[in-house]
């Protein structure tokens, strides 16, 4: 086991995994930038170096400055945590030249699961389903129409060029697909000088659905069972739970050995999660790996028990899985809020500032991860999060009731959060039910 | 007052507006004119701010406000002298090789282009140069210690 | 100042007047003007925000310092108001029974013996007497209220 | 179910039981002294009700007031927590005659086990093991002789008019007894007025192990296993875990099963604790039922995942106990430190007094049950323990470094805690091998 790690993060990821070294008796050094001098988590690592100024890309984002640090620091692995430099290969390559571990997959895992097209081929040859489509360029409307009827209505016209939906279109029926090729072409051709357009299946009102992976150095790779994820702004996720409500039981246990046998398909190693979409028949179909940790971990932490943080580290440093398959079992139903400093009656705009006064909620089945607290100022330099507010509880039901009475628990003043429009969300009958797609928030309280 | 005294008495509104105007003006929180019998003490807004007491400070204290600059800042104390920070996390040395001298030391002069330490960050030894020129005061770190990001290295004096 | 006096002495309503006037237009918080055995001194504002401002409160507020004694209590403006509050958690009753007219109403004067009413705590009619003398000035429940401990029911007037 | 209940009880049990009701969608009514007036947490309950001054016997312990005020409140039922009025019979009948619903046993359940003596043969009649004894007073030497000689030495012989150890001591064989009998019968004939001795057997290094019963008005009882009490100052809980370490499985499930058996042939309802000790050979002995819910409850509630007061109220509204004995399983190892206002280096005097700075600790596993915040007062009028401090892992081992750094990780400033004491004795090798007996904190640490 590893003696002293650095932790390449800041903010309740840092703490998170602080908090992990030290019940593994392993010692700490942070990192930290300008903008997060003096934070209280710092002061439980046992070293704390700055790197740079406020701004990511001279500090967080900046390679040489944390290998440098880590030498200076005289670790044996660094934690990435996750957004920053936690997906990206070629400071996993920089920490492996260094013989610095690097608590995560490999260089190689990284990339081949990096490119989204590379990743859905992987997923092809594992048995993994993907969204059905053309599987390459359509060149006239009878190709097209020949892939619709082998796909099934309604499809999704793509420019193969494309990005941010230019040059998309939707198709129900033969008579509209007719029209909205040339369209689609046409669009393509004007926005990106290429006309290449391909078919896909149009997954209508999606679930987002994926599945932690733990695999160790050894050869052993077990799932943790699902996240549901549906509760997205923007494609940003706002609430996650586990188990999926509403998900049959089958589907369940496919869409987590489809996830394993993805995994061990390309010596995948380290925590990485899979994600899916799920249609409204139950249907799932790959969408690609984040091969990191999540921001959502503790919702499989709190059902499964296991420290994913914790699995991380002893899979770095080479121990093998201490448990199998059969030992993880969900236990209850967890539900994460993520809490960030936003104001939800304007358009959830970033509300940095000083919090002037803090209550946190506790109590039987609550779990509060959060570096934050009475008189710390939230900087306006990085993401808005400021915590994460995970109950776990016998049943659905209970965590919902539970977490209503911890958000009316937490008190934030002095900066706007996102707590009370998650109190509404929680309160919708759709969610109540369990019946949440990715359009839910936007369609239901964003009018849009 | 409505009656203006003559020979400038402590009573004298034309005065006492003059001395207003000039508190305003220089932003003077209390005046205090004295000759033998005659006084005109006046104060202004002064006495209230000066009672408030600092705010106490938020515990923990939070991420700091103060954003310290990278080299070179001024002292607090004295606007000549300038600390010069480590622009860089790494290892300091304060010579070019262990058998060398000091690039610089207390009482030499720096220019701007006078390297004065090297940092060594992966392997790399960068030559840091002063950005500033006056007289080290004083070297702040030691031979191959670990500096971070933002460490004062040395004081100049930029009178010197 | 209702005698002014001639020659603009200090004792002048007039300049008097004009001071203070002077003193919010400039925002001045003391002037002391001093002529030999003539002396005015004004302080505005000042003073009173000079002195300590309360400490913040906590948040939440935490365990009240405060200890509220009960019955009968000096209200805090004036030493002769007398707050009597309630010794019990109750239903308070202003009168013997619906019919009967209410036991004190203001102007009434009450001494330390007189019932002033009936707190109903676990079906027990409590009749609670004044234990001061004085002035019923302000009756601060309803009939048939809910009270808690401690909470205020009438004020009186000790000097009436 | 209940629409409104009110909480007889004050600090981190009425903000334990106000979280309970909040999930249940049950309105509370919370009571409160003058000393209390303004905590936070009477801000959660729906009303609060001032019931008189600071001093308990004017307040929290005032029988009148507080059914005043449940009337006033307009509740169906009161929730005593525990300490105060939890355990009085005399206002648990109140509430019967008030139409009141007491949360808790039967007053004549309270009575039956509230007398020691009268508990005793209720559990030989159970056949649940107690301390063997003479079963009555001993006359002379040869009665004595014969009776240690059934039992087994070592034993103790107790003034049957004693208390405080005064007419007690301890026989290894014939020769001591002889001359022991003698001296304890002229001291307490000295002390008492009243030579009556009786002899029991001595229990060295005894550990206190006690059961988590839960009974509900339909007949069905469960015991949710054991907690671990032996770490104490005083006679002061000072740490409780559960499971309890080094008890063999066979031990285990003997004394829940005989605290089962204790509690259904006294019809005792809702929740309950029977405590025991054992030696060190895993003979165990009945000691007392205490007939309300414990200070040390989470460590049960964190390994079965049962809500014992969500539980409590349930059983005193009338529904069925949702689980049965084969569902309630101890999962991983969890453990309570009671985080007193106390100075350990000053012989544990109490430190009332404002919080300066407060951090809590949070993070994976770890559970903080506090109504206490940065500014708040402890006032000097109640017992010391201003929260608990409780951790669940998947091992002891595991469970007591989370348990090291949440201790550090909780900075506490204005007044001084049993924090720094808990490190030490965590630390120490007999609590890490869990071989700790109720002598163990003056043995070890306070050189008794």
């Amino acid at each position: 086991m590893y003696n002293r790690i650095l932790i390449a993060n800041r903010g309740e990821i840092a703490l998170r995994i602080i908090r992990a070294c030290r019940e593994m008796g392993i010692e700490t050094v942070a990192v930290f930038s300008e903008a997060d001098r003096g934070s209280a988590y710092l002061d439980l690592a046992d070293e704390a170096i700055c790197i740079g100024p406020a701004k990511s890309a001279q500090s967080y984002l900046k390679i040489d400055q944390i290998i440098s640090a880590a030498e200076v620091g005289n670790v044996e692995a660094i934690h990435p945590g996750y957004g920053f430099l936690a997906e990206n290969s070629h400071f996993n390559e920089v920490c492996r030249s260094c013989k610095i571990d690097f608590i995560g997959p490999t260089p190689e895992a990284m990339d081949l699961l990096g490119d989204k097209n590379r990743a859905r081929e992987i997923a092809r040859k594992a048995k993994v389903p993907v969204v059905p489509g053309s599987g390459g360029l359509i060149s006239d409307e009878a190709e097209a129409l020949k892939v619709a009827h082998e796909i099934g209505f309604p499809v999704l016209i793509k420019a193969t060029a494309g990005g941010g939906g230019k040059g998309m279109r939707v198709a129900a029926n033969d008579l509209v697909l007719q029209t909205a090729i040339q369209q689609a072409q046409t669009e393509a051709q004007a926005a990106f000088g290429n006309a290449g357009v391909y078919l896909e299946k149009y997954v209508e009102r999606p679930r987002h659905v994926e599945v932690q992976v733990l695999a160790d150095l050894h050869g052993n790779v077990v799932h943790l069972w699902e996240r549901e994820c549906s509760t997205q702004r923007r494609h940003q996720k706002l609430i996650e739970e586990s188990p999926a409500p509403n998900l049959p039981q089958e589907t369940r246990e496919a869409i987590c050995q489809a996830a394993v046998r993805l995994i061990k398909s390309v010596n995948y190693t380290n925590a990485g999660t899979v994600e899916f979409i799920v249609d409204q028949e139950n249907n799932f179909y790959f969408i690609e790996v984040n091969a990191r940790i999540q921001v959502e971990h503790p919702v499989t932490e709190m059902v499964t028990g296991i420290d994913l943080i914790r699995s991380q580290i002893a899979i770095a440093a080479g121990e093998p899985l201490p448990f199998t398959q059969s030992n993880i079992t969900q236990r209850g139903a967890a539900i994460e809020c993520r809490i960030n400093a936003e104001d939800s009656e304007r358009n959830f705009q970033p509300c940095p500032g000083q919090i002037k006064k803090m209550f946190t909620p506790g109590g039987m089945g609550v779990r509060f991860e959060s570096h934050v607290h009475q008189g710390y100022v939230v900087p306006p330099h990085y993401d808005s999060m400021i915590g994460k507010l995970i109950v776990h509880q016998p049943t659905r039901r209970e965590a919902i009731a539970c977490m209503l009475r911890a958000l009316d628990e937490l008190r934030i003043e002095g900066i706007q959060t996102t707590a009370p429009f998650h109190k509404k969300v929680l309160q919708h009958s759709e969610f109540v039910e369990g019946w949440v797609d990715t359009s839910f928030v936007e369609r239901v309280f964003l009018n849009k | 007052m409505a009656e203006s005294e003559s020979n400038g008495g402590v009573f004298d509104e034309a005065r006492f507006l003059r001395i207003v105007e000039l508190m305003k003006e220089h932003d003077l929180a209390e005046v205090d004119l004295r000759d033998s019998e005659q006084r005109i003490c006046i104060k202004r807004g002064g006495p209230v701010a000066a009672a408030l007491p600092p705010a106490p400070p938020a515990y923990p204290q939070g991420a700091a406000a103060a954003q310290a600059s990278p080299q070179p800042a001024a002292a607090a104390d004295d606007p000549n002298m300038v600390v010069i920070k480590s622009p860089m996390v790494g290892t300091f040395y304060s010579k070019p090789n262990p058998k060398a001298a000091s690039f610089v030391k207390v009482g030499d002069h720096v220019d701007a282009e006078s390297t004065i330490c090297i940092i060594e960050a992966m392997k790399v030894f960068n030559e840091i140069p002063a950005e500033i020129s006056g007289k080290v005061v004083a070297v702040l770190v030691k031979d191959e210690e670990a500096v971070e990001f933002g460490k004062p290295l040395f004081k100049i004096d930029t009178t010197g």
